[in-house]
Formats: C-alpha cells, structure tokens, sequence
C-alpha cells in the first residue's frame, strides 16, 4: 500500500475503536479493550512501516511523504489539508506509536481486568475492593474491578487519534484540531472519577488553563493565516521568502515584526499546553486522573505536542534571527529555563509520587522550551524524544508501585494514602522489577552519565548553550539538573530503599506481568534511544556510533543546523551534577522511619513550606484571577450591570412607558376619546334616537297624520315651486 | 176609456200647469200623487192581506178561520188593527230609541218601494228604470237592514241571534236569486221591468221553469216564511228579532211580512207569469190591471200553500241547501242559458221558448242523475257494516301485529 | 235656484251631515247606520249624475253588504260598556287639522282650475250608459282585463277573508 | 243646473271628513268605515268627471265600478282581520294594536 495512504490511515483505528466501543461494544469489558488494543497496534504498526521507509529513504528532509485534498471552499481559493511526514514528524510518531500502544496494554492491568465486581463500587469513584471467600471459607478482600472500564478504553483511543492528527498533519489547522481533541480527552479523562470533587475542579481547571493558551494560539494562527493566506508547513517554514516577509513588516504591536508577534501569541498555545511557568498549575492537578492517564498525557503524548509544535514552528520563530535571538527566542529563553529551575525546587517538597513526577515533567520541559530558545533545535528534540521513553516509564512505575500499594492497603484494611512516598519503603524485595525498570528511568531522568538516554540528550542542550555563549541560561539548567538528580533519588530511596514504614507496604505485591511488560520495554528505549544521538567529537565513544539522529531531524530544517564544537566544561557539569545529585538525594534520605519528618522540612522549615504550597501560584491566581472572575461574575455582572443597569433600565422604561400610558389615558384616552368621541357620539346618538324614539309610537293613525302632512307639505310645495309660476 | 188610469193623469196635470205651475213642479206633484195613490192602494190591500192569510191558513188546517166579525170574518183585521193601535207601547230598557223605532217603519217601506217598479199594467207602472230588475234586489238588501236593527235595538239576545239567524239566510238566499234574476234580463235582453214584461208574449216559466222554481224557493227563504222561517221559529226564539215590538210596531211588521209576500208573487209572477199579461190586456189596460193581482194571489197563494206543508228546515240544512245546491244550479242556469241565447236565433220566440224548455228539462235530468247517485253513494257508506273492534286492535303493542290473529 | 238645485243641496247636506255623524257618533251602530244614510245619500247623488246604474250598484253593493257587515263586526267586536267612552283617540285635534288643511288646500288648488264649474252638457238622447258601461267592462280593448283582475281580487278577498278569520281551535 | 264645481266640492268634503273618521277614530272598524267614505268620495268624483267632462267615454263609470269591487273586497279582508285581531287581542282600538307580535 503506498505510504500516504497508509498515513492518512494512521490515526484513524483508535477513533473506530472509540465510535465501536461507546456505541456497541461498551457493556462487554473484555471486548472493549480488546477492539482499543487491536485499534493501537494497527496504528503502531502503520506507524513503524512509515517510519522506516521514511529512514530507507535518501536526505528524507528534502522529499518528504506528503498528500493532501481540497477540504474547505474559502472563496474563490480551496483550502486544503492533508497528511505529511517529514524527519521531525517521523520521529515524533515512532516514540508516539510506541508510548501509546505501552499505556494501552498497562491500562488493561491497571484497571484490574479479570478481578471480581466491587462489593458496593458505584461509577466516578475509584474501585473500593470486593471480599472474596477462598476455598476454605476465610474471606479477603481484594482489588475490584473498574465500574467504567470500557469507557476508560474509548477516551484513551479518541485521545490516540487526536495526537496521530496532530503528529501526521501538514497543516496547522488540523494540528490545531488535534490539540483540541487532545484538550477534550484530557478534560475527560483527568475527570475520570468524576464523582470525586478534587476530580471534577481539576479537569476544569486543566481544560480552561489549557483554553487560555489556546485563544492565544488561534489568535496567531488567524493572523498568521491573515498574513500569509495559508497554513501549509511547507508553504510557510519552508519557504523563504514568506519568512522573510513576516520577519520584515512591523505588526501591530510596535516594536516587534509580524513573525515575532505570530511566534509569541503560537508560543502562548505551547505555554498552556506544556504547562510552562504561567499556566503550569494544572499539570499538577491533572494527577487526579488514573495513572495511565497521568503517563499518557503528562508524559508521552500531550504535554510532548506543545514542544512538538515549538519546534514545528521553530523557522517562524528564528525568522530574521541573523542577527541574534529574535526577541520570541530570547522570551522562550527566559521561560524555558525559568521553568526548569522552577519546576525542580518544587518537586523537592512533593511527598506524593506522582506529583514530585508532574514538576519534574514540567521542568524537563522547560528543558526543551530554553534549548529552542537559544537555537539548539536538534537538541531540543532529541531530548523531547528520550524524556517521553523515561518519563512514560517513571510514570507507568509509580502506576505500579501504587496499584501494589492498593494491594496492600485492601489487604490490611487500613485507611493510608497509598500514594503517599513515606507510606512506603522498602519496595524493592516487594516488587523487583517495577524497582529495577524504575530506577532506569530515573537514572536517565537525572542523566546518569553515558549509559542513560537523558544523558545525551540533556548533555547535547548543556553544550549547546555553552558553545553559544548563553552562559546565565546554562548556569540556570544546571542548577535544575542538579535538583533533578536530587529529587529523583530522593523518590527512588524513599519508595524502594530502608524498611517499609507501613503495614500496607509490608504487604505491597508486584503488578501483574500486563503492567510490568511495558515498563520492560520502555527501560530498553530509555537506555537505547540515547545512543542514536552521540555526538562524533565525544572523547572517547564520539565516533563509535553515527550522530544519525542529528543528520535526520536537522534535515527538516532549509538550512542544516551545524553541530556545535566540543567542549570539555558542559560535559563536567553535566556529570557533576548528575552523580552529585544521586549522592545526595540517597544520603539524605537513606535512614527515613516511619512517622519521620522530611529531612528538608527539618533544615529549612519555612522555604518547605512554600515550596511544598507550590509557591503560593494556586492562592495566586485564585486570588488574581478566580476571585475577580466571581466578584466579575457575581458583583459586577450579575448584581451591578445585569441587575442594576439592565434591569434598571428596563424597570426604568416600564415605569417610563407606565407614567406615559398613564397620562395618556387620564389626559387623553379618558376625557378625549371616551369622553368627547365615544360617549360624546353615544349622547348625541341616544338624544337623537330618543327624540326619534317618540315617532315609533305604534299607533297606526299617528303614522297617517305624519304621512299626510308631510304629503301636504310637500305637495303644497311643489305646487308652489312648479305650478305657480 | 180604455184607460181611466192615465185619463185621470193627464187630466190632473193639465189641471195643475193650468193653475201656472212650472212644469218642473207639476211633474213633482204628479209624482208625488201618484206614489200616494199606490202607497195607499198597497196599505188597505194590506190589511185585506191579513184576513187573506188567516182564511186561507185555516182551510189549509181544515177549519173556517175568522168569520164572526162581519161576512166571513172580514171586519176582523180591523179589529185587529184597532187592538194593535189600542195597545200599549211598550220600549225595552236599554233598548236604542231611534233604532228601534226606525226599523218596523224600514221593513214596511222596503216591501211597498218594490211596487215603484212593478208594471200594473201596460200603463200603469211606477217607474220604467233600465235597471229595475237590480232595484228589486237593492230593496230587498235594504229590508234586512231593517230587520237587523230591529234586532239590534230591542236590546235581547233573543232578539239579536233571531236578527244574525235572518240575515245570514237572507244574505245567503239573495246569491242564487240574483243569478237567477239575470235569466229573465238574458231572455228579454234588458234589465227594465217594463221591457220584461213586454217581452213575456210567451211567459218566461214555458222557457226557464227552472230559473222560476229557484227564484220561488230563495225568494221564500228572503221573506223568512215556510220551510225557511227560522227567525221566528215560535218553538225555538219565541218570535225571532221583533219579540220586543209590541202594538202597532209588531203590526207593522207583521203587515210588512205579509205585503212583502204578496210583493214576492206580484214579482214573481211579472218575471215569469207574464204580469198583466192576458186577454184583453192590451187593449184595456185596467184589465192588465185584473190579471197582474190575479197572478199575484195565486202566487200568494201557492208561497202560503208551501208554507203551511214543508216542515222547518234546520240552520245547517238551509244553508247547505242554498250553497251546495241552489247556487251552483244557478249558476250552471245562468251560464248555459247565456250561451244558448247567443246561439238560439231570437226571430221566432216560440223556438227560442221550446229551446230554452229543452235546456231546463236537460239540466233537470241532469242534476236529479246526480243527485241520485250521490245518494246511493251515501246510503251505500251508511249500510257498510262497521267492523267491530277487529282482533288486531285488540293486540298489546308489544307483540308484533302480524302473529297474533288466532 | 232650480229644483234641482234644491235637491242637490238638500241630499248634500243629508251625505255630510251623516258622514260628519259616522265619524263623531259614540255608539258604533249607530256609526254603521249613519254610514248607510251616507252611502244612500251617495246612491241619490249617482241618480243624480244619470248613473242609474251605479246608484242601485252602490245600493246593493254599500248597503246590501258592506253595511251588513259592518254592523257584523260591530256587534261581533262589541265590548262591554265601552259604549259610551269617547270614541275618539287622543290627537283628533291633528287629525281634524290635516282634514281641514287638506280640504283648504284641494279647494285652493281647484279654484283657479279653469273646468272647474263648468255646466252639465246635455246626454246624448241615444247614449246608453248602461249598454256602454256593460260594453266596456267586457271588451277586450277596453276594461276587460280591470274587470278580471277585479274578480280574481274579490275571489281572493273572498278566501282570504275566510281564512283570516277562521276560528282557529 | 249644478255645477261640476258642486260635486267636487261635496267629494272633497267627503273625503275630508272621511280622512278624519280614519285619523281620529279609536275604534277599528270605524276607521274603515272612514275609509269606505274616502272611497265614495272618490267614485262620486269619478263619475261626477265622468258626466260632466267626457260622457261619451265610459272610463268613469268603468273606474266606479272597479273602485266597487276593490272596496268590497278591501273591506271583506279589513274586517276579518279586525275579528281575527279581536279574537286573539280582546281589542280592536287601534292605538292598542301597536304590537307586530300577536
């Protein structure tokens, strides 16, 4: 079948398999998720046949697989969209195909398929357990099924499809379509239980942060669509004289060009959508949602869009930028390291598993946000790439460190939080593999040297701001590697390390093979995936294996970016503060009882108080934000204007059109009309007709007597008028 | 000499223009001597009449009737006169004066006014009006007036139905008498007595013994005698509209009643006898004079005859008969009469006469066919026997009429 | 002043006084009999005017039967001692006004009327009013068809009458 | 001889006095009877004109009697329905019978 065809069929499986299970198949369990699996590896299999002919093929940046059709008539012009893939787009759908089929499979365990039904288990709220009485007749309880699970399975495949449109389309209008999927699944599944509160105000609260950065994006998109009276890729980022036209005229705002004020008001979108330094709060919240969830959106796929589409928009943004960093990139810049730095010195103050992940996600990203900032475009994504492998692992383990957490909790009935890292302890003897795939993954989060993926990755971006000179960014993203390192040994010793603090732990169990298997084989990418990108001038392995990654990914680029010069400094930082974080992290907390307080809350009480408050940004924004939206909404709308102006103004006008039709009748309808023309004539009318009245006597002789003298009367007249003269 | 009667006449009007009176008023006091003449001529013949009428009613009852009074009773209707004048005049209370005075004088004078145009004799007749023959039945409208206030006036119930009960049989007869009235005019082509009487050369009843028979009938029931004398039917009203009049008011209608018969046959017998027709007449008139009152008494005679042998009709028989039965024939008499006239020639009246016999024997036999069979269907429906209550009347409601006849 | 005059006169007299009593008398007979005296006074009148005919007409006709029935109604209508009420109603005084205005005003009209005493001619000696008048009322072009329509009215009066009048049970 | 202005003279005053029998007259009956004097006014007119203005033409005379046969029947019909009236009202004064209802 030819390649394009095969595109155009990639994304479209999970959105059968979403229509099939909501409209028939949702009240068998097992059939659902077998049509979801089924749907992912379809998509996944299209995915790797284009993606390897993509690789089969010669400077693949050149000619890329690109079909498209006539969609939308916009005047006399056709608008038309369709699929394309190019390096960046081929690399995105390999780490894509590969992370969703891994969260399609672990969600199957995760929701516990094939345990009982729940005792009393209602819809929107987590499963509670069901007691089951074994053969010799002492009964236990033990993990139920999910009440919604087919419904899980068809949110997560419509979500699959959205980031296949996203990932194949050539246009940024479908991108955008996809986004807003991706934005609906999100929404859907962060509120999965939705009969929890904290559930429902966190997929709101992720949908309209998420909604800011949109409106901010589809303001560009219009204008840049206004601009250049197309969305095309290849019509805009790669042709010349369009940027150069942009990056030319002043936009409205002074001060910046056309392309600039395009790129920040896109750059927005990726703000909301990679949860950056303004709109970061809901990534946080958004770990509400089922873990699969959490590792699916804020690992692989969604929160990787936001960085995807910067880098698609990357020749926009750099547009006229001969002459340094366009202020769009010096803006990325700041953000993006801001966000790291950020992100990580909050991570160190989350007690709970998942959340200490969610920042550090979002300091990763802010990872990639600085590195497009100063320019390292390959860099930027090669680490989008390796981050999605480890991160998606990180996540999928703590999935399965907590699901054996449930376990335990069930068993000893105890009411902890099993999410909660100092309940734990100990796991390692529990739950070898979820501990061995785990400490992988954050090995290569913290950037363990040469053996992790991370490493090269972030190494590549440490050099890159070093060989251009950008030495405050570099400073800045060293810090927050260091933090990094930190924090992540900071989790692996308090989950895996020392005794288990609680009962519940003493019994955790390991996850069935369904969740360990793709934890298996995302540890292999997190390893693998590193090696495809080493640099050639690295001392010692540098020639080894082929820089491949960065001959494929800067062809999609006109010009290729060239490979920045080795330097020893970027490399001794980065191993530095990789080991030295992991020292640190496990030094500190290597002796934690039960019951014992965060050593960091011990040291400095007061700064672990705002960072564990999260810098206070939630009150913040509440307070900028939320509050004035209700004082808006309550006072000033609905009390002031709606109340007061409008309804004042309608009362006014009755009360207005009252007075008039007041006046009216007592001055004129009364006195006039009835008075004058209706009873006046009715007076004169029944005078009249009374005097007539008389005539009508009934008395036969009278009427002769009037008919005879009328009948002299007349005829002496006529005799008088007529005969006389 | 042949004459005296129209002698006496020119002699006396030659007398008065003698004395220089202007022709006008000689013709005024000629007339007026004349109606005097013949109004008392007519008033003692009158009482004559009522000696008349008792003797001849009595020979009718098998008994003599007044004869003490003079010769064969003939002082007695003086006396009765005289009884009458003596008696008392008695007005009821509440009765109208003026009317009920008025009304004996109004009978009397509608029976003497037929004499102004009855011709005596050839010379000898009151007036020669072209409409005489209506002036006869104006007159005789004018009597019921008189009979209608008598019984209005005398104030008694009695009195008033006895006055509706005449009337209405007057009203009623007078129809077929004026048709039958016009076949003398059709005969003689002209409504003057004179002229009738002139033409009779052939008397009238040869040609439409018919027309006479029914003009005899309804001109009894006019003079509320015989078979027809409802109004003072003594068994029933006591004496019908003049039960109040007492004196010589009763006198004078009962004198008018029988004057106005005598008055009926002397019509009578001009229409249809030939009035003074008779041997000798022409040339003598005074001898017309003779047989006019000798037809006049016989006819008299012959309404007295009937009078005292028919039983009294009831209401509805009288008004039946005239209705149904004597207008119609006239009718029918009047019409068939007319066409024939056109078609008889009148050259020869003998022919004419038999013509006009033929047609009254036709229609005779005619109407008695008809009458017959119209009888034979009643005595037929009388005779049908009238089933007595059949079973089936005698069936409940309930169950069907048709089942139940065992 | 011939005797003729004379006559005339009186029976003028005789017609208007009892015509002036048919419509002031209380009792009603005696309006009804007053009525025959009018229409007899009438009949002289036609004698007067050589209509024999019409005069014994208007005899039989008026007095024979309309007055009859009159004095039929009269007495068939009558109602207990209203007799001697006024029989007058309330607004006679117009009535007589428009009576004398009409009078006034038929007189005033006729006056300067220039046939209006013209003198009585002579009758032709062989003229026959009657043979005429028969003539007349039968041949077709001249009153026959009045003559007809006349009959048919009087048939039509005849039943209608009955029927109006007919006690209805 | 007497004038033709005579008789007219007579005929108005008869009819006048008969306009007043009609207007004035409570009594039903009595109003035709007004009515029957209207009429004889009017036929002494007629055949006063018809005498003294065209004796050769019959119309007088002819008119007369027509006027005859219409006030015969006029007066026939008038009076059963002053007896009908009577019978159903109880009345036969004029200014009682002011109802078109019986």
């Amino acid at each position: 079948m030819a390649t394009e065809t095969i595109i155009w069929l990639i994304p479209l499986p999970p959105l059968l398999a979403f229509f099939l299970i909501v409209l028939f198949t949702n009240r068998s369990k097992w059939l659902s998720h077998t049509v979801a699996i089924g749907a992912a590896l379809l998509s996944w299999l299209g995915s790797m046949i284009v993606f390897f002919r993509a690789l089969a093929v010669e400077h693949f940046g050149e000619h890329i697989f690109a079909s498209s059709i006539p969609w939308l008539a916009t005047g006399e012009t056709q608008f038309r969209i369709g699929v394309q893939i190019d390096p960046l787009s081929a690399a995105t759908l390999f780490f894509v195909a590969w992370t969703v089929l891994m969260i399609f499979l672990y969600s199957v365990g995760y929701h516990n398929f094939g345990q009982p039904k729940g005792d009393h288990d209602r819809p929107g709220l987590q499963p509670h357990g069901a007691t089951v009485s074994d053969a010799h007749g002492h009964t236990h309880t033990v993990p139920s099924i999910e009440p919604m699970y087919s419904r899980f399975f068809a949110f997560i495949g419509l979500f699959a499809f959205g980031m296949y449109t996203l990932v194949v389309s050539d246009n940024l209008l479908t991108l955008f379509v996809g986004w807003e999927i991706m934005g609906l699944c999100s929404y859907l599944l962060i509120g999965f239980w939705y009969a929890k509160p904290t559930a429902r105000a966190a997929m709101i609260k992720a949908f309209i942060t998420t909604r800011v950065g949109d409106m901010f994006m589809l303001l560009g998109l219009a204008y840049l669509y206004s601009q250049t009276g197309t969305l095309n890729y290849r019509e805009i980022f790669y042709n010349q004289e369009v940027l150069n036209h942009l990056a030319e005229t002043p936009s409205v705002i002074v001060g910046l060009s056309t392309a600039g004020l395009i790129g920040i008001l896109l750059f927005f979108g990726t703000i909301g959508k990679s949860a950056q330094w303004p709109l970061h709060v809901w990534l946080p919240d958004a770990m509400e949602g089922p873990t699969p969830v959490s590792a699916m959106i804020h690992a692989a796929t969604m929160v990787s869009a936001g960085v995807y589409f910067a880098i698609r928009i990357f020749p926009l943004v750099s547009a006229g930028s001969e002459h340094g960093m366009t202020s769009v990139m010096s803006v990325m810049a700041f953000i993006g390291a801001f966000t790291a730095l950020f992100a990580a010195t909050i991570a160190l103050a989350q007690n709970d598993i998942k959340r200490v992940l969610a920042y550090s996600t979002i300091s990763q990203l802010g990872y990639m946000i600085a590195a497009l900032g100063i320019g390292a475009y390959v860099a930027a994504a090669f680490h989008l790439i390796t981050h999605a492998f480890f991160k998606a692992l990180l996540f999928l383990g703590s999935g399965s460190v907590i699901h054996g957490m449930e376990h335990g909790v069930l068993h000893t009935g105890s009411h902890i939080d099993p999410q909660d890292m100092f309940n734990m302890g100990g796991l390692r003897k529990k739950m070898p593999v979820t501990f061995w795939t785990f400490l992988i993954g954050g090995f290569a989060l913290s950037g363990f040297p040469l053996v992790t993926a991370g490493f090269w990755s972030k190494d590549e971006i440490l050099a890159d701001a070093w060989g251009h000179g950008h030495f405050l960014v570099f400073a800045t993203l060293a810090l927050a590697a260091l933090l990094t390192a930190f924090y992540t040994m900071r989790q692996i010793t308090l989950t895996f390390f020392g005794e288990p603090r609680t009962e519940a732990a003493h019994h955790a169990q390991e996850t069935p093979w369904t969740m360990t298997l793709p934890l298996a084989i995302l540890a292999v990418f997190s390893v693998a995936a590193g090696w495809v990108g080493v640099p050639e001038h690295f001392p010692g392995l540098g020639g080894l294996l082929p820089n491949w990654f960065h001959g494929f990914v800067g062809g999609t680029l006109l010009e290729h970016p060239e490979a920045v010069a080795f330097n020893a400094v970027p490399l001794l930082t980065s191993l530095v503060v990789a080991l030295g974080g992991l020292y640190l992290g496990w030094l500190v907390y290597r002796g934690t009882t039960a019951g014992a307080q965060d050593p960091i809350q011990k040291a400095v009480p007061g700064l672990h108080r705002v960072l564990k408050n999260k810098y206070y940004f939630d009150e913040l924004y509440d307070r900028i934000f939320v509050q004035p939206a209700y004082w808006l909404a309550e006072s000033f709308t609905s009390a002031w204007m709606d109340r007061g102006v409008i309804d004042g103004f309608l009362h006014w006008v009755a009360m207005v059109s009252g007075i008039i039709g007041n006046a009216l009748r007592n001055y004129i309808d009364k006195p006039v009309i009835n008075g004058i023309i209706g009873d006046g004539t009715a007076n004169v009318v029944r005078k009249f007709g009374f005097t007539l009245r008389g005539i009508q006597t009934g008395r036969i002789q009278q009427y002769m007597i009037g008919a005879l003298v009328t009948l002299i009367f007349f005829s002496a007249l006529f005799y008088y008028l007529i005969f006389i003269p | 000499m042949r004459d005296p009667v129209t002698l006496i006449a020119n002699w006396l009007s030659g007398l008065l223009s003698g004395w220089g009176l202007s022709p006008g008023l000689v013709t005024v006091i000629m007339v007026f001597i004349g109606v005097l003449a013949l109004a008392s001529a007519m008033l003692v013949l009158d009482i004559f009449l009522v000696w008349v009428e008792r003797k001849v009613v009595a020979r009718f009852q098998d008994r003599i009737g007044p004869n003490r009074l003079g010769p064969y009773g003939l002082v007695q209707p003086l006396a009765d006169v005289i009884k009458l004048l003596i008696k008392e005049d008695i007005i009821p209370a509440g009765a109208d004066r003026l009317v009920y005075n008025l009304s004996p004088i109004i009978a009397l004078a509608a029976a003497l006014l037929l004499w102004a145009v009855l011709p005596i004799s050839a010379t000898i007749y009151g007036t020669n009006l072209n409409v005489g023959v209506l002036y006869l039945v104006a007159v005789g409208a004018i009597s019921t007036l008189g009979i209608i206030m008598a019984g209005w006036a005398s104030n008694n119930k009695y009195a008033l139905l006895g006055a509706f009960r005449t009337v209405a049989q007057m009203v009623s007869y007078e129809v077929p008498m004026v048709i039958v009235l016009m076949v003398p005019v059709i005969l003689t082509r002209s409504m003057g007595l004179k002229d009738i009487v002139d033409q009779q050369v052939i008397w009238y009843i040869v040609a439409a013994p018919l027309a006479a028979i029914i003009f005899l009938i309804s001109n009894l029931a006019e003079l509320g005698r015989a078979p027809f004398d409802l109004p003072e039917a003594e068994s029933e009203l006591v004496a019908g509209f003049h039960i109040e009049y007492t004196g010589m008011k009763f006198g004078m209608f009962y004198a008018g009643e029988l004057l106005h018969a005598l008055t009926v046959g002397a019509i009578f017998s001009s229409l249809f006898l030939g009035g003074w027709r008779g041997p000798g007449a022409e040339a003598f008139p005074i001898i017309g004079v003779f047989w006019f009152f000798l037809k006049a008494f016989f006819m008299y005679w012959v309404i007295m005859w009937s009078k005292y042998t028919f039983p009294r009709l009831r209401v509805d028989q009288m008004l039946n008969f005239n209705w149904k039965f004597l207008t119609p024939l006239s009718l029918v008499i009047l019409m068939t009469t007319a066409v024939l006239d056109k078609l008889l020639p009148r050259t020869n009246m003998l022919v004419y006469s038999l013509g006009m016999l033929l047609l009254n024997i036709v229609i005779v036999l005619v109407t008695l066919q008809i009458l017959r069979a119209r009888a034979g269907a009643e005595r037929r429906r009388v005779a049908e026997p009238k089933p007595a209550a059949t079973p089936q009347g005698a069936v409940t409601a309930s169950q069907p009429p048709s089942g139940a006849s065992q | 002043m011939t005797a003729l005059q004379v006559v005339f006169l009186i029976i003028a007299v005789v017609t208007l006084g009892a015509a002036l009593m048919v419509v002031t008398t209380r009792n009603l007979v005696h309006a009804a009999l007053w009525l025959v005296v009018t229409l007899f006074g009438v009949a002289v009148l036609y004698v007067l005017l050589d209509a024999g005919f019409l005069a014994v007409a208007q005899v039989i006709i008026y007095i024979g039967a309309i007055a009859i029935l009159f004095i039929f109604a009269v007495m068939l209508t009558r109602r207990v001692a209203s007799d001697n009420i006024p029989q007058t109603n309330n607004n006679w005084g117009w009535a007589a006004l428009v009576a004398v205005v009409f009078l006034g005003g038929l007189a005033w009209v006729l006056r300067p009327w220039q046939g209006f005493s013209t003198q009585a001619s002579e009758l032709s000696s062989r003229a026959d009013p009657l043979r005429e008048l028969g003539q007349a009322l039968v041949s077709p072009n001249a009153y026959v068809i009045p003559f007809e329509v006349a009959s048919v009215l009087l048939l039509a009066a005849l039943i209608g009458a009955i029927m109006v009048a007919w006690e209805r049970k | 001889m007497i004038p033709l202005s005579w008789y007219l003279m007579l005929a108005a005053g008869l009819f006048s006095v008969g306009l007043f029998g009609v207007l004035a007259r409570k009594n039903a009956v009595a109003i035709l009877m007004g009515v029957e004097l209207m009429l004889n006014a009017v036929n002494v007119n007629l055949v006063a004109f018809w005498r003294y203005r065209t004796p050769e033409v019959i119309a007088g005379q002819a008119f007369a009697i027509i006027v005859f046969a219409v006030a015969a029947a006029e007066v026939a019909v008038g009076l059963a329905l002053i007896i009908s009236i009577y019978r159903r009202r109880n009345t036969v004064v004029a200014d009682e019978i002011d109802m078109l209802k019986l």
